[in-house]
């Protein structure tokens, strides 16, 4: 199996009814089946960057890699619930969330290592994934930039009178962002079909959140009249479900809604930050990565369930490193981007009049 | 042809561009129930409706970045800042976002998007209100830039702008709004960017600029036509793309031209177009280039400090002189 | 009488015992002769504002004039409490806020006038009025820009272990900028001793402010955990109680404070716009004016219990006129700034070596 | 005299600006427990405490503005952008209150305030990450700029930088923190501002350059050594003050001399040099000043492309060829 052949049966299992049916998973009103797919979509993150890291120590992603790993279940719940026409943003950690919206395995990998196949053709990297069939709108570098971005997706849809929505991604830090500010009023008083979710891993780099605000992630928007939900990212089920019946919401028209989606970050800041030193312990990860790993969380529970044995676990992990590595063996053998591209895609529109580059050097395939 | 205002000329270019193509939409503070700080969208609302004539909180960075964001899921959003002056807050989302989207995406998003407004001083507005903000947007690829100096050159580049598939940067003057000028009555009158104006032919000395500087440079052609000087003005009209052949036609006619704008000096569009005549034409030149720009001061407010900081016809006079090694 | 040799007699009413001592007035802990000061301090920032806006009208001041007509009672109630060493930071309608902290009527109207005798030698005009011996820290025109300085003032006085305190005003539309939530979060932070103060007259120019945001100004500092006070600004009593209290808390180490001081503008945004017109109708200005104008109230209330006579507040009004056309007479007799001094005070420190200014004009007194 | 990095040179800077002066402080993201995002304040969090070694929000306008405040009041600051790039969304605090203040309160509120941190491209982080700030900041009177590029300028400028009265630019390069080099040992060492550096004399062509492609500079000097050309490389350090003198100095003596920067060319840094000889040394230029810039595109990720887009070594050395017409 190959991930470009991967078919994205989970529309399927999560874009229908998201009540899940009569037959219940626990509390969550969501089936089994569906909850052992979003196992396997976890899986597949995590066995993915783990590859990605496996890449980054041989030098072949460079540049800032920022992994989710620990995250998995704050990106599975929330974006496995949308429809293919909704709308992603992110910031610069945004692997996972490219895969759980659809983009293929290969085509992140190939970007992560700068290859022509890339998602962004090699041009973007780790920080700027983009895959605008798959509605997946990067990837943003800026702390807080793309809230605004967000809010203008929100703007097109109300505009257009559609019925998509806008989930948008940001840490913990970014909430101490003026843009965040002025994205999140504006989005109440228009009332833009956004859902603006904080994965509040607890810290900005290196700086714990209680460091740099009195108060709590959830109380951030409590100045724009934005209504706001608390959720346990690590348990993925609550996660899917709260997030289901929160996307129908919005889709129906309530206007934006905050989340204060809490979860942990097991690996570094980025590649070449470390997990713990001095702004956490080693306990408090090991002790995180003991408890509230959102993937053993969702296995144990189906296992207790009987929804899940050894041998299927196993199975599942198999595929997702399989995927992984036939992702890393397609991202190895992608090409370099094509050195002439460099001068495209600077400009959509190439004016006939006028000069637009002042480099001085040759354009091949431009007038000038 | 209908003598109107620059103001009505932007008015009219955005009424035709909105009735046009039902993506365009403008947004900005007190631009709908107020009709625009200047007046500039008068009408619009009424006739567009709230969807389309937006007023904004005062959220520069925020509506700049929404703008973008329309503008990468299919909209032609024009987004006004009061003023250029107020747009540094919302810098990082043009540099940032706009300017870098479609190249970051490899060209999958493209970035259709206008932020327009007045740039450099008016009158005694002092230093955190009067200031040309060209050199701001002009570095970065990604953005163009236009600087319409009459009616028509205001209504004919803001509708190519709009059409435009990339961010443009369209950078009007307040003390322009109420200046008259013929604009062809032709519902389709659109001019090409990238393509500048031979304002007066001369045959002396050529006189670069671009904006409401065209204005003092017509001036001082005058002043200096009656002191036998046959002055030649270029209006660049837009900065990026940038009409080179044009400048060069004239420099390798007259051999000696100054830069005139109403910025500050250090990295000034003319250290640019400087930099590249002398690149380009070297062996034309008779004289030194040399600038004409503000002050290298913050603009004061007191009258007579805030005419010394401008750019003077009788300083352009001066610099065409000392080319021309008159005095 | 003339300004300049004006004393700052109300220091003496104001700065020592807030609560009064025995002869309250009122509710409000507050002596009738110093209410009475309150009121002849308003009449002249009400006198010389309509001196400046006569000005305005025959050219004498040029460029924007924000008029704080009817937000007098918001200037004095809030400033009138302050110590000498306390530092006022306003936006550009701060000609009152001036006069309130003790900049001389003179300086200000000379300010106004572009003169070399102006409070910023005539470089900063109407929206940048500076005295730094008075602690009047400007007169800023980008809206929200003043919020972080204020920040800053309030942390060089925690860094030095000062007991001053900070005043930052601001108009309601502030709110909607960036740098406002960027420095309101700080100042929770770090616990500086600053007043935030909205002088919310529910207009932003010609927006309302209901129409840019859900939820009211008083809600503005939720997400800090700074506390919240909402004045009727017009009653300058309270205010200047309120104040008096608050400054206090303040200067006693309790951390920022965020006020939402409900006023009300009886002028048009600026000498070039409308009084009312499509944003607020006529009929609502002039009920505002009839019912809210901090300067009758107070005069109906010093009259009502006995402590003012007709004749005692046409005296006042008489000595306001008085000081006002004295400060018209200063400043239409000050000099134009010395052409010079165009070219003075870019740099603090004029390096020996190297070129700073690059317009290739003379700059006499430079070596370069 | 000592043989230390980059990174410890400025750290020396710091650390003993900070004990001879009680005004100055620290502020930035990261820079207390974390020593840095690149490790410049290493132990300083220790050394001075935390309120002088401040851990801020991500709030680049907001920290910008709070430390101007604070030197409106007496401070001194030293503001840490994690890199420049991030500073663009402070550029308002920056032009419109540090760089005004002075002026506009007619020399009552002096801002001695400096702002440091990385500017240009690093390795493959990209549009967003890469990008020279010169620009931004050297355009308006009131600020000043430095860009060391050894660990002995580093440390004599910074030092400089925090005694100097007015806002400061202090542009680092992230790829030059782990360069060594030696710094005087001396404990007052400081470098006035506005004072270039020849760091390499030559008679045939001048390479005129600031910040990290000093030594890209110095690399393609030894190259053309090799082919028997004799490179002079002159290191501005300080775009402003700006020392002028030197650099006609060596265009008097090659009459030949390109501009090597890390940056865009449009409005870059190389326009107003060039724009400044050529009025000042016009009749000793023996041919055309050229550029050598970043491509006028935003910064790729991919290795190849990134290398492809920055300034090298090959093309410095084109350039002067070309300048010298030997090809
Ligand atoms: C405006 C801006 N400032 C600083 C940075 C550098 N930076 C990148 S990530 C980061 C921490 C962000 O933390 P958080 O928002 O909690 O997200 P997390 O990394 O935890 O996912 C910082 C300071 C940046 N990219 N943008
Ligand atoms: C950043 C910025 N954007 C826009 C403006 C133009 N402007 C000046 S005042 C103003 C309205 C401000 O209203 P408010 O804050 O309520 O204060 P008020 O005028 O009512 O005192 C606007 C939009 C500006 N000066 N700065
Ligand atoms: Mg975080
Ligand atoms: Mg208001």
């Amino acid at each position: 199996m190959t991930t470009d052949t991967r078919t994205r049966e989970e529309d399927a299992v999560t874009s229908d009814d998201p009540s899940g049916g009569e037959d219940l998973f626990e509390d969550y009103g969501i089936a089994p089946e569906r909850a052992q797919k979003i196992l396997s979509e976890m899986l597949l993150y995590r066995r993915f960057e783990e590859k990605a890291e496996e890449a980054y120590a041989i030098g072949k992603i460079g540049g800032f890699c920022h992994l989710h790993i620990g995250q998995e279940g704050a990106a599975a719940g929330s974006i496995l619930p949308l429809r293919e026409d909704d709308y992603v943003i992110s910031a610069y950690r945004e692997h996972t969330q490219a895969l759980a919206k659809g983009v293929s395995p290969r085509a992140v990998m190939a970007e992560l290592f700068g290859r022509a196949d890339g998602a962004s053709g090699g041009k973007g990297g780790s920080m700027h994934i983009f895959d605008v069939e798959k509605r997946f709108m990067g990837g943003h570098g800026i702390v807080g930039a793309q809230v605004p971005l967000a809010a203008g997706f929100g703007w097109t849809i109300k505009y257009r009178g559609g019925d998509q929505v806008v989930v948008c991604f940001m840490g913990d830090a970014a909430v101490n962002q003026g843009a965040f500010h002025e994205a999140m009023n504006m989005a109440a008083v228009w009332d833009l079909p956004v859902i603006f979710v904080v994965e509040n891993n607890a810290y900005g780099m290196g700086t714990a959140f209680h460091r740099v605000s009195r108060t709590e992630i959830h109380e951030k928007a409590s100045a724009y009249g934005v209504p706001t939900e608390v959720i346990n990212g690590q348990d993925v089920l609550e996660t899917y479900s709260r997030f289901s019946a929160m996307v129908e919401r919005v889709r129906m028209g309530q206007g934006p809604i905050f989340v204060d989606l809490h979860t942990y970050r097991f690996k570094g800041h980025s590649m070449s930050d470390p997990v713990s030193g001095t702004y956490r312990s080693k306990e408090e990860v090991e002790g995180k990565i003991e408890s509230a790993d959102p993937i053993g969380l969702l296995a144990d529970r189906l296992k207790e369930s009987g929804h899940l044995t050894q041998t299927s676990l196993e199975e599942m992990d198999g595929e997702a490193r399989e995927i992984s590595q036939d992702a890393f063996e397609f991202a190895d053998n992608s090409p370099l981007p094509d050195p002439e591209s460099l001068y495209t895609h600077v400009y959509a529109e190439i004016n006939p009049n006028g000069r637009l580059f002042f480099d001085g050097l040759d354009r091949p395939g431009f007038a000038r | 042809m209908a003598q109107i205002t620059y103001r009505e000329a932007l008015n009219q270019a955005l009424r035709e561009e909105m009735a046009r193509d039902d993506s365009v939409f403008l947004m900005g503070e007190e631009v709908a129930e107020y009709d625009g700080a200047y007046k500039v969208s008068k009408g619009l609302l009424d006739e567009f409706g709230e969807m389309r004539v937006v007023d904004s909180p005062i959220s520069e960075l925020g509506f700049a970045g929404l703008g973008v964001g329309a503008a990468m899921t299919g909209l032609r959003p024009v987004i006004e800042f009061m003023t250029f002056n107020f747009s540094i807050l919302a810098l990082d989302q043009v540099i940032n976002s706009a300017a870098k989207m479609h190249y970051m995406s490899n060209g999958q998003i493209p970035c259709p998007i206008v932020f327009r407004g007045p740039t450099g001083a008016a009158l005694q507005l002092a230093a955190q209100h009067s200031q040309a903000c060209e050199t701001w947007y002009v570095h970065a690829p990604g953005v163009k830039i236009v600087t319409p100096a009459t009616p028509a050159d205001a209504k004919g580049l803001l509708k190519a702008s709009i059409r435009d598939d990339d961010p443009v940067a369209f950078m009007e003057g307040e003390l322009l709004y109420n200046f008259k000028g013929e604009v062809p009555d032709d519902d389709d009158f659109v001019i090409p960017l990238g393509v500048a104006d031979v304002k007066r032919e001369g045959a002396d000395v050529s006189i670069l600029t671009h904006g409401k500087m065209v204005h003092v440079a017509l001036q001082a052609a005058q002043k200096l036509e009656k002191e036998g000087v046959d002055v030649e003005v270029v209006d660049l009209r837009c900065l990026r793309p940038l009409d080179m052949e044009t400048v060069l036609a004239s420099v390798r006619k007259t051999n000696r031209a100054i830069y005139l704008e109403e910025g500050w000096s250090y990295v000034g569009v003319g250290a640019q177009i400087v930099s590249l005549i002398q690149e380009e034409a070297f062996d034309d030149l008779d004289a030194p280039l040399i600038r004409v720009t503000q002050a290298d001061v913050p603009m004061p407010y007191a009258k007579n400090l805030e005419q010394l900081a401008k750019p003077s016809v009788a300083r352009v006079v001066e610099a065409c002189n000392r080319v021309l090694y008159r005095n």
